[in-house]
Protein backbone atom coordinates (compact mmCIF):
# COMPACT_ATOMS: atom_id res chain seq x y z
CA UNK A 1 0.00 0.00 0.00
CA UNK A 2 0.92 3.25 -0.83
CA UNK A 3 -0.39 6.91 -0.18
CA UNK A 4 -0.72 9.38 -2.89
CA UNK A 5 -1.68 12.76 -2.49
CA UNK A 6 -2.34 15.58 -5.12
CA UNK A 7 -2.03 19.33 -4.52
CA UNK A 8 -2.94 22.97 -5.47
CA UNK A 9 -3.74 22.94 -9.27
CA UNK A 10 -3.66 19.31 -9.59
CA UNK A 11 -5.96 18.30 -6.89
CA UNK A 12 -8.75 20.89 -8.15
CA UNK A 13 -8.33 19.10 -11.65
CA UNK A 14 -8.41 15.79 -10.29
CA UNK A 15 -11.38 16.51 -7.33
CA UNK A 16 -9.56 14.52 -5.30
CA UNK A 17 -6.46 14.80 -2.81
CA UNK A 18 -5.26 11.74 -2.87
CA UNK A 19 -5.79 7.82 -2.27
CA UNK A 20 -4.13 4.67 -1.69
CA UNK A 21 -3.23 2.17 -4.14
CA UNK A 22 -2.39 -1.83 -2.77
CA UNK A 23 -1.01 -2.55 -6.69
CA UNK A 24 1.77 0.34 -7.40
CA UNK A 25 3.83 -0.08 -10.23
CA UNK A 26 7.89 0.02 -9.18
CA UNK A 27 9.00 3.79 -10.32
CA UNK A 28 7.16 6.79 -9.56
CA UNK A 29 7.51 7.56 -13.12
CA UNK A 30 5.36 4.50 -14.32
CA UNK A 31 2.71 5.56 -11.56
CA UNK A 32 2.26 8.88 -13.24
CA UNK A 33 1.95 7.10 -16.55
CA UNK A 34 -0.75 5.00 -15.14
CA UNK A 35 -2.70 7.56 -13.52
CA UNK A 36 -2.69 9.39 -16.72
CA UNK A 37 -4.03 6.76 -18.99
CA UNK A 38 -7.22 6.91 -16.56
CA UNK A 39 -7.87 9.54 -19.15
CA UNK A 40 -10.25 12.86 -19.09
CA UNK A 41 -8.75 15.16 -16.28
CA UNK A 42 -6.30 12.41 -15.32
CA UNK A 43 -4.46 12.77 -18.56
CA UNK A 44 -4.57 16.36 -18.69
CA UNK A 45 -3.53 17.00 -15.02
CA UNK A 46 -0.78 14.34 -15.33
CA UNK A 47 0.24 14.54 -18.67
CA UNK A 48 2.12 17.97 -18.51
CA UNK A 49 5.38 19.39 -16.39
CA UNK A 50 4.60 17.75 -12.83
CA UNK A 51 6.60 17.67 -9.96
CA UNK A 52 6.76 14.48 -8.06
CA UNK A 53 8.35 13.47 -4.39
CA UNK A 54 8.26 10.64 -2.42
CA UNK A 55 8.20 10.58 1.36
CA UNK A 56 8.18 14.68 1.18
CA UNK A 57 11.43 14.93 -1.22
CA UNK A 58 11.60 15.66 -4.68
CA UNK A 59 11.74 12.63 -7.11
CA UNK A 60 12.61 11.85 -10.62
CA UNK A 61 10.76 9.26 -12.72
CA UNK A 62 12.97 6.56 -12.16
CA UNK A 63 12.98 6.48 -8.68
CA UNK A 64 11.48 3.50 -7.10
CA UNK A 65 8.11 2.85 -5.29
CA UNK A 66 8.08 0.88 -1.67
CA UNK A 67 5.67 -0.21 0.74
CA UNK A 68 4.17 2.51 2.49
CA UNK A 69 5.46 5.45 0.77
CA UNK A 70 4.22 8.81 0.82
CA UNK A 71 3.83 9.95 -3.00
CA UNK A 72 3.17 13.44 -4.41
CA UNK A 73 2.02 14.93 -7.42
CA UNK A 74 3.13 18.62 -7.61
CA UNK A 75 2.20 21.85 -10.04
CA UNK A 76 5.03 23.87 -10.72
CA UNK A 77 5.70 25.91 -7.58
CA UNK A 78 4.57 29.77 -7.06
CA UNK A 79 5.26 30.46 -3.58
CA UNK A 80 7.86 33.74 -2.40
CA UNK B 1 24.97 28.87 12.15
CA UNK B 2 21.94 29.75 13.86
CA UNK B 3 18.74 29.16 11.54
CA UNK B 4 14.74 29.91 11.85
CA UNK B 5 12.69 28.63 9.53
CA UNK B 6 8.59 28.97 10.17
CA UNK B 7 6.04 28.63 7.95
CA UNK B 8 2.67 30.39 9.22
CA UNK B 9 -0.47 32.06 8.79
CA UNK B 10 0.32 35.44 10.80
CA UNK B 11 2.10 38.05 9.55
CA UNK B 12 5.78 38.76 10.49
CA UNK B 13 7.58 41.74 12.31
CA UNK B 14 10.62 42.35 9.89
CA UNK B 15 12.21 45.09 12.61
CA UNK B 16 11.94 42.48 15.57
CA UNK B 17 13.06 39.42 13.43
CA UNK B 18 16.11 41.66 12.24
CA UNK B 19 16.94 42.93 15.61
CA UNK B 20 16.75 38.84 17.25
CA UNK B 21 18.97 37.76 14.26
CA UNK B 22 21.77 40.06 15.04
CA UNK B 23 21.24 40.79 18.84
CA UNK B 24 24.51 39.52 20.60
CA UNK B 25 26.32 38.50 18.11
CA UNK B 26 29.08 41.33 17.17
CA UNK B 27 30.98 39.07 14.42
CA UNK B 28 27.81 40.23 12.06
CA UNK B 29 28.53 43.22 10.08
CA UNK B 30 26.02 42.96 7.59
CA UNK B 31 22.56 41.92 7.59
CA UNK B 32 20.35 41.49 4.18
CA UNK B 33 17.11 40.91 3.60
CA UNK B 34 13.85 40.28 1.21
CA UNK B 35 10.21 40.65 1.89
CA UNK B 36 7.81 39.84 -0.69
CA UNK B 37 4.81 41.41 -0.61
CA UNK B 38 0.68 40.49 -2.71
CA UNK B 39 0.77 43.11 -5.22
CA UNK B 40 -2.54 43.97 -7.61
CA UNK B 41 -1.05 42.93 -10.70
CA UNK B 42 0.59 39.27 -11.09
CA UNK B 43 -0.30 37.21 -13.99
CA UNK B 44 2.48 36.62 -15.98
CA UNK B 45 1.29 38.45 -19.71
CA UNK B 46 -1.78 39.56 -18.39
CA UNK B 47 -1.01 43.15 -16.34
CA UNK B 48 -4.09 44.61 -16.22
CA UNK B 49 -6.04 41.88 -14.21
CA UNK B 50 -6.07 43.65 -10.36
CA UNK B 51 -6.65 40.51 -7.51
CA UNK B 52 -8.71 40.80 -5.06
CA UNK B 53 -7.02 38.48 -2.23
CA UNK B 54 -4.25 35.51 -2.56
CA UNK B 55 -4.57 32.20 -0.66
CA UNK B 56 -1.27 30.46 -0.44
CA UNK B 57 -1.27 26.53 -0.38
CA UNK B 58 1.99 24.54 1.48
CA UNK B 59 2.52 20.86 1.46
CA UNK B 60 3.05 21.02 4.99
CA UNK B 61 6.08 18.92 6.40
CA UNK B 62 8.00 18.41 2.62
CA UNK B 63 7.59 22.85 2.53
CA UNK B 64 9.69 22.90 5.84
CA UNK B 65 12.30 20.82 4.76
CA UNK B 66 12.68 22.22 1.27
CA UNK B 67 13.54 25.30 3.29
CA UNK B 68 16.00 23.67 5.40
CA UNK B 69 17.64 22.26 2.56
CA UNK B 70 18.03 25.21 1.04
CA UNK B 71 19.43 27.04 3.59
CA UNK B 72 21.86 24.39 4.50
CA UNK B 73 23.25 25.12 0.74
CA UNK B 74 23.36 28.85 1.54
CA UNK B 75 26.00 27.81 4.53
CA UNK B 76 28.08 25.57 2.59
CA UNK B 77 28.20 28.52 -0.16
CA UNK B 78 28.50 31.21 2.17
CA UNK B 79 30.16 32.29 5.06
CA UNK B 80 26.87 33.11 6.86
CA UNK B 81 26.07 33.66 10.75
CA UNK B 82 22.23 33.40 10.91
CA UNK B 83 19.03 33.01 8.44
CA UNK B 84 15.97 33.24 8.78
CA UNK B 85 12.83 32.40 6.64
CA UNK B 86 9.72 33.19 7.35
CA UNK B 87 6.67 32.54 4.82
CA UNK B 88 3.02 32.73 5.36
CA UNK B 89 0.17 30.66 4.11
CA UNK B 90 -3.44 30.96 3.87
CA UNK B 91 -5.89 33.91 2.81
CA UNK B 92 -3.35 37.30 2.39
CA UNK B 93 -4.67 40.46 1.04
CA UNK B 94 -2.75 43.39 -1.28
CA UNK B 95 0.30 45.11 0.13
CA UNK B 96 0.93 42.31 2.87
CA UNK B 97 4.04 40.21 3.00
CA UNK B 98 4.38 36.88 2.34
CA UNK B 99 7.76 35.92 2.43
CA UNK B 100 11.02 36.99 4.61
CA UNK B 101 14.68 35.99 4.01
CA UNK B 102 17.30 37.44 6.16
CA UNK B 103 20.73 36.31 6.19
CA UNK B 104 23.24 37.86 8.27
CA UNK B 105 27.51 37.61 8.08
CA UNK B 106 30.04 39.56 8.60
CA UNK B 107 30.50 41.07 5.52
CA UNK B 108 27.92 42.21 2.85
CA UNK B 109 28.60 40.48 -0.64
CA UNK B 110 27.81 37.24 1.38
CA UNK B 111 24.58 38.78 3.03
CA UNK B 112 23.53 39.91 -0.74
CA UNK B 113 24.10 36.96 -2.29
CA UNK B 114 22.67 34.20 -0.25
CA UNK B 115 19.70 36.12 0.93
CA UNK B 116 19.19 36.50 -3.16
CA UNK B 117 19.61 32.47 -3.44
CA UNK B 118 17.65 31.19 -1.12
CA UNK B 119 15.01 33.68 -2.79
CA UNK B 120 15.80 32.13 -6.39
CA UNK B 121 15.95 28.25 -5.15
CA UNK B 122 12.86 29.34 -2.73
CA UNK B 123 10.67 30.08 -5.63
CA UNK B 124 11.48 27.29 -7.95
CA UNK B 125 11.85 24.29 -5.55
CA UNK B 126 9.36 25.20 -2.19
CA UNK B 127 6.00 23.79 -2.72
CA UNK B 128 4.16 26.33 -2.13
CA UNK B 129 0.99 27.52 -4.83
CA UNK B 130 -0.81 30.46 -5.08
CA UNK B 131 -3.98 30.99 -5.70
CA UNK B 132 -5.31 34.40 -6.71
CA UNK B 133 -9.06 35.51 -6.20
CA UNK B 134 -10.27 38.76 -8.74
CA UNK B 135 -12.52 41.20 -7.53
CA UNK B 136 -15.60 39.68 -9.50
CA UNK B 137 -15.36 36.45 -7.59
CA UNK B 138 -13.35 34.25 -9.59
CA UNK B 139 -10.39 32.00 -8.85
CA UNK B 140 -7.60 31.17 -10.50
CA UNK B 141 -4.15 29.72 -9.69
CA UNK B 142 -0.64 31.44 -10.73
CA UNK B 143 1.14 30.25 -13.09
CA UNK B 144 4.65 30.07 -12.45
CA UNK B 145 7.36 32.00 -14.44
CA UNK B 146 9.82 31.01 -16.89
CA UNK B 147 11.84 34.01 -15.55
CA UNK B 148 12.29 32.01 -11.73
CA UNK B 149 13.96 28.82 -13.82
CA UNK B 150 16.28 30.95 -15.46
CA UNK B 151 16.87 32.87 -12.48
CA UNK B 152 17.49 29.34 -10.24
CA UNK B 153 19.62 27.61 -12.71
CA UNK B 154 21.92 31.10 -13.01
CA UNK B 155 23.46 29.71 -9.49
CA UNK B 156 23.93 25.74 -10.23
CA UNK B 157 25.52 27.25 -13.56
CA UNK B 158 28.39 28.18 -10.91
CA UNK B 159 27.91 31.99 -11.58
CA UNK C 1 9.46 57.32 -7.84
CA UNK C 2 9.67 58.21 -3.82
CA UNK C 3 12.91 58.70 -1.98
CA UNK C 4 14.00 59.26 1.72
CA UNK C 5 17.63 60.13 2.32
CA UNK C 6 18.66 60.54 5.67
CA UNK C 7 21.79 61.81 7.72
CA UNK C 8 21.45 61.26 11.49
CA UNK C 9 23.03 60.54 14.81
CA UNK C 10 19.40 58.64 16.16
CA UNK C 11 18.96 54.67 15.45
CA UNK C 12 16.30 54.14 13.06
CA UNK C 13 13.74 51.26 12.43
CA UNK C 14 13.95 48.99 10.25
CA UNK C 15 10.75 47.42 10.41
CA UNK C 16 8.81 50.71 10.44
CA UNK C 17 11.06 52.24 7.58
CA UNK C 18 10.36 48.58 5.61
CA UNK C 19 6.52 49.30 6.25
CA UNK C 20 6.20 52.94 5.23
CA UNK C 21 8.33 51.91 2.07
CA UNK C 22 5.36 49.85 0.46
CA UNK C 23 2.26 51.47 2.55
CA UNK C 24 -0.29 52.05 0.02
CA UNK C 25 1.58 51.31 -3.11
CA UNK C 26 0.16 47.79 -4.21
CA UNK C 27 2.65 47.59 -7.18
CA UNK C 28 5.19 46.90 -4.86
CA UNK C 29 6.35 42.84 -5.19
CA UNK C 30 9.51 43.29 -3.44
CA UNK C 31 11.78 45.30 -0.90
CA UNK C 32 14.78 44.59 -0.67
CA UNK C 33 17.05 45.51 2.32
CA UNK C 34 20.93 46.17 3.88
CA UNK C 35 21.76 47.11 7.51
CA UNK C 36 25.34 47.56 8.02
CA UNK C 37 26.32 46.76 11.70
CA UNK C 38 29.62 47.87 14.23
CA UNK C 39 31.20 44.30 14.12
CA UNK C 40 33.71 43.54 16.92
CA UNK C 41 37.15 43.39 14.23
CA UNK C 42 36.84 45.76 11.78
CA UNK C 43 40.71 45.94 10.03
CA UNK C 44 42.10 44.59 6.79
CA UNK C 45 44.86 42.51 7.98
CA UNK C 46 44.05 42.61 11.45
CA UNK C 47 41.34 40.66 12.41
CA UNK C 48 42.29 40.17 16.05
CA UNK C 49 41.39 43.87 17.21
CA UNK C 50 38.53 44.22 19.08
CA UNK C 51 37.08 47.71 18.95
CA UNK C 52 35.11 49.64 21.31
CA UNK C 53 33.10 52.28 19.95
CA UNK C 54 32.99 53.78 16.57
CA UNK C 55 32.86 57.28 15.59
CA UNK C 56 31.45 58.44 11.82
CA UNK C 57 32.39 61.33 10.31
CA UNK C 58 30.60 62.54 7.32
CA UNK C 59 30.63 65.79 5.18
CA UNK C 60 27.33 67.75 5.92
CA UNK C 61 25.81 68.70 2.90
CA UNK C 62 28.19 67.09 0.48
CA UNK C 63 27.22 63.54 1.91
CA UNK C 64 23.48 64.38 1.25
CA UNK C 65 24.04 65.29 -2.20
CA UNK C 66 26.10 62.09 -3.28
CA UNK C 67 23.49 59.95 -1.74
CA UNK C 68 20.97 61.41 -3.81
CA UNK C 69 23.03 61.20 -6.84
CA UNK C 70 23.61 57.49 -6.42
CA UNK C 71 20.06 57.02 -5.58
CA UNK C 72 19.35 58.55 -9.14
CA UNK C 73 21.94 56.34 -10.91
CA UNK C 74 20.04 53.48 -9.45
CA UNK C 75 16.00 54.83 -10.42
CA UNK C 76 17.70 55.23 -13.88
CA UNK C 77 18.91 51.89 -14.28
CA UNK C 78 16.02 49.58 -12.70
CA UNK C 79 12.25 50.26 -12.05
CA UNK C 80 11.98 51.11 -8.71
CA UNK C 81 9.20 52.53 -6.60
CA UNK C 82 10.45 53.79 -3.70
CA UNK C 83 14.07 54.29 -2.12
CA UNK C 84 15.15 54.68 1.59
CA UNK C 85 19.21 55.30 2.29
CA UNK C 86 19.72 56.25 6.33
CA UNK C 87 22.88 56.21 7.31
CA UNK C 88 24.39 57.29 10.89
CA UNK C 89 26.64 59.55 12.18
CA UNK C 90 28.47 60.28 15.39
CA UNK C 91 29.48 57.36 18.32
CA UNK C 92 28.40 54.25 17.91
CA UNK C 93 28.93 51.04 19.90
CA UNK C 94 29.20 47.20 19.02
CA UNK C 95 26.32 45.74 17.27
CA UNK C 96 24.48 49.07 16.66
CA UNK C 97 23.22 50.00 12.81
CA UNK C 98 24.96 52.26 11.07
CA UNK C 99 23.53 52.60 7.33
CA UNK C 100 20.05 50.88 6.24
CA UNK C 101 19.10 50.85 2.29
CA UNK C 102 15.27 49.81 1.49
CA UNK C 103 14.52 49.61 -2.45
CA UNK C 104 11.06 48.86 -3.85
CA UNK C 105 9.77 47.16 -7.02
CA UNK C 106 7.68 44.97 -8.43
CA UNK C 107 10.37 42.10 -9.09
CA UNK C 108 12.74 41.14 -6.70
CA UNK C 109 15.84 41.23 -8.96
CA UNK C 110 15.54 44.85 -9.29
CA UNK C 111 15.38 45.09 -6.16
CA UNK C 112 18.21 43.05 -4.55
CA UNK C 113 20.28 44.81 -7.57
CA UNK C 114 19.56 47.98 -6.96
CA UNK C 115 19.85 47.86 -3.13
CA UNK C 116 23.34 46.13 -3.46
CA UNK C 117 24.15 48.44 -6.17
CA UNK C 118 23.73 51.64 -3.94
CA UNK C 119 25.59 49.87 -0.86
CA UNK C 120 28.70 49.49 -3.74
CA UNK C 121 28.41 52.78 -4.78
CA UNK C 122 27.93 54.66 -1.32
CA UNK C 123 31.09 52.56 0.22
CA UNK C 124 33.41 54.21 -2.49
CA UNK C 125 31.55 57.78 -2.91
CA UNK C 126 29.72 58.56 -0.53
CA UNK C 127 31.63 60.86 1.71
CA UNK C 128 32.05 59.21 5.50
CA UNK C 129 34.44 58.30 7.71
CA UNK C 130 34.70 55.74 10.40
CA UNK C 131 37.30 56.06 13.16
CA UNK C 132 37.91 53.07 15.33
CA UNK C 133 38.14 53.04 19.77
CA UNK C 134 39.93 50.73 20.77
CA UNK C 135 39.62 48.79 24.20
CA UNK C 136 42.65 50.53 25.32
CA UNK C 137 41.36 53.66 24.79
CA UNK C 138 43.79 54.35 21.27
CA UNK C 139 41.88 55.87 18.52
CA UNK C 140 43.03 54.89 14.46
CA UNK C 141 41.04 55.84 10.73
CA UNK C 142 39.72 52.92 9.39
CA UNK C 143 41.67 51.98 6.29
CA UNK C 144 39.38 51.83 2.65
CA UNK C 145 39.03 48.02 1.23
CA UNK C 146 40.49 47.24 -2.46
CA UNK C 147 37.60 45.18 -2.27
CA UNK C 148 34.98 47.72 -1.96
CA UNK C 149 36.54 49.51 -4.66
CA UNK C 150 36.25 46.59 -6.77
CA UNK C 151 32.93 45.80 -6.00
CA UNK C 152 31.94 49.42 -7.05
CA UNK C 153 33.51 49.55 -10.15
CA UNK C 154 31.86 45.99 -11.65
CA UNK C 155 28.56 48.17 -12.13
CA UNK C 156 30.67 50.71 -13.94
CA UNK C 157 31.94 47.67 -16.41
CA UNK C 158 27.95 46.71 -17.64
CA UNK C 159 28.07 44.00 -15.65
CA UNK D 1 39.21 84.31 -2.00
CA UNK D 2 38.24 80.32 -1.65
CA UNK D 3 37.62 78.13 1.28
CA UNK D 4 39.50 74.92 1.96
CA UNK D 5 38.19 72.18 3.59
CA UNK D 6 40.04 69.21 5.45
CA UNK D 7 38.33 65.78 6.80
CA UNK D 8 38.94 63.22 8.73
CA UNK D 9 42.46 61.42 9.08
CA UNK D 10 43.85 64.51 6.78
CA UNK D 11 42.24 67.00 9.45
CA UNK D 12 44.23 65.46 11.91
CA UNK D 13 47.15 64.94 10.59
CA UNK D 14 46.97 68.88 9.23
CA UNK D 15 45.84 69.83 12.58
CA UNK D 16 43.40 72.27 10.79
CA UNK D 17 40.12 71.84 9.55
CA UNK D 18 40.77 74.25 7.08
CA UNK D 19 41.63 77.74 5.51
CA UNK D 20 40.96 80.35 3.05
CA UNK D 21 43.17 81.46 0.53
CA UNK D 22 43.30 84.45 -1.39
CA UNK D 23 46.07 83.73 -4.50
CA UNK D 24 44.96 80.56 -5.49
CA UNK D 25 46.64 78.39 -8.97
CA UNK D 26 44.06 77.30 -11.74
CA UNK D 27 42.80 74.06 -11.10
CA UNK D 28 42.20 72.33 -7.77
CA UNK D 29 45.64 69.44 -8.91
CA UNK D 30 48.17 72.63 -8.50
CA UNK D 31 46.14 73.52 -5.58
CA UNK D 32 46.96 70.19 -3.90
CA UNK D 33 50.60 70.05 -5.06
CA UNK D 34 50.98 73.74 -3.88
CA UNK D 35 49.77 72.50 -0.37
CA UNK D 36 51.88 69.28 -0.46
CA UNK D 37 55.04 71.72 -1.29
CA UNK D 38 54.81 73.08 2.26
CA UNK D 39 56.24 69.94 3.10
CA UNK D 40 56.28 67.96 6.40
CA UNK D 41 52.36 66.53 7.76
CA UNK D 42 51.18 68.56 4.38
CA UNK D 43 53.38 65.57 1.91
CA UNK D 44 52.44 63.61 3.51
CA UNK D 45 48.81 63.88 3.62
CA UNK D 46 48.16 65.76 0.56
CA UNK D 47 50.74 63.46 -1.75
CA UNK D 48 49.26 59.77 -1.38
CA UNK D 49 45.55 59.43 -2.51
CA UNK D 50 43.13 62.00 -1.44
CA UNK D 51 39.77 62.61 -2.99
CA UNK D 52 38.98 66.19 -4.19
CA UNK D 53 35.82 68.01 -4.11
CA UNK D 54 34.88 71.83 -5.65
CA UNK D 55 30.91 72.95 -3.81
CA UNK D 56 30.40 69.51 -2.94
CA UNK D 57 31.00 68.00 -6.32
CA UNK D 58 33.66 65.09 -6.65
CA UNK D 59 35.87 66.44 -9.21
CA UNK D 60 39.07 65.24 -10.79
CA UNK D 61 42.64 67.17 -10.54
CA UNK D 62 41.83 69.23 -13.74
CA UNK D 63 38.87 70.58 -12.48
CA UNK D 64 39.67 74.71 -12.50
CA UNK D 65 39.04 76.93 -9.19
CA UNK D 66 36.88 80.02 -9.15
CA UNK D 67 36.62 82.79 -6.80
CA UNK D 68 33.79 81.68 -3.74
CA UNK D 69 34.55 78.04 -4.31
CA UNK D 70 34.56 75.88 -1.41
CA UNK D 71 37.06 73.23 -1.75
CA UNK D 72 37.46 70.12 0.33
CA UNK D 73 40.36 67.29 0.38
CA UNK D 74 38.87 63.98 1.49
CA UNK D 75 40.57 60.49 2.13
CA UNK D 76 39.13 57.42 0.86
CA UNK D 77 35.70 57.21 2.22
CA UNK D 78 35.15 53.93 4.73
CA UNK D 79 31.02 54.65 5.67
CA UNK D 80 28.43 52.06 5.15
Amino acid sequence: MIRIRYFARLRDQLGTAGEEMADYPSTIGELAANLAARGGDWGEALGGTVLMAINQEMVGPDAPLKEGDEVAFLPPVTGG
Amino acid sequence: MRRDIRVQTEPFDVGGETARLSAGDHSIGAVASFVGLVRAHNRVGDEHAEIATMTLEHYPGMTEKALDRIVDVAAERWSLQAVTVIHRVGELHLGEPIVLVLTASAHRQAAFESCQFIMDILKTEAPFWKKERLPDGSERWVDARESDGKAAARWLAGD
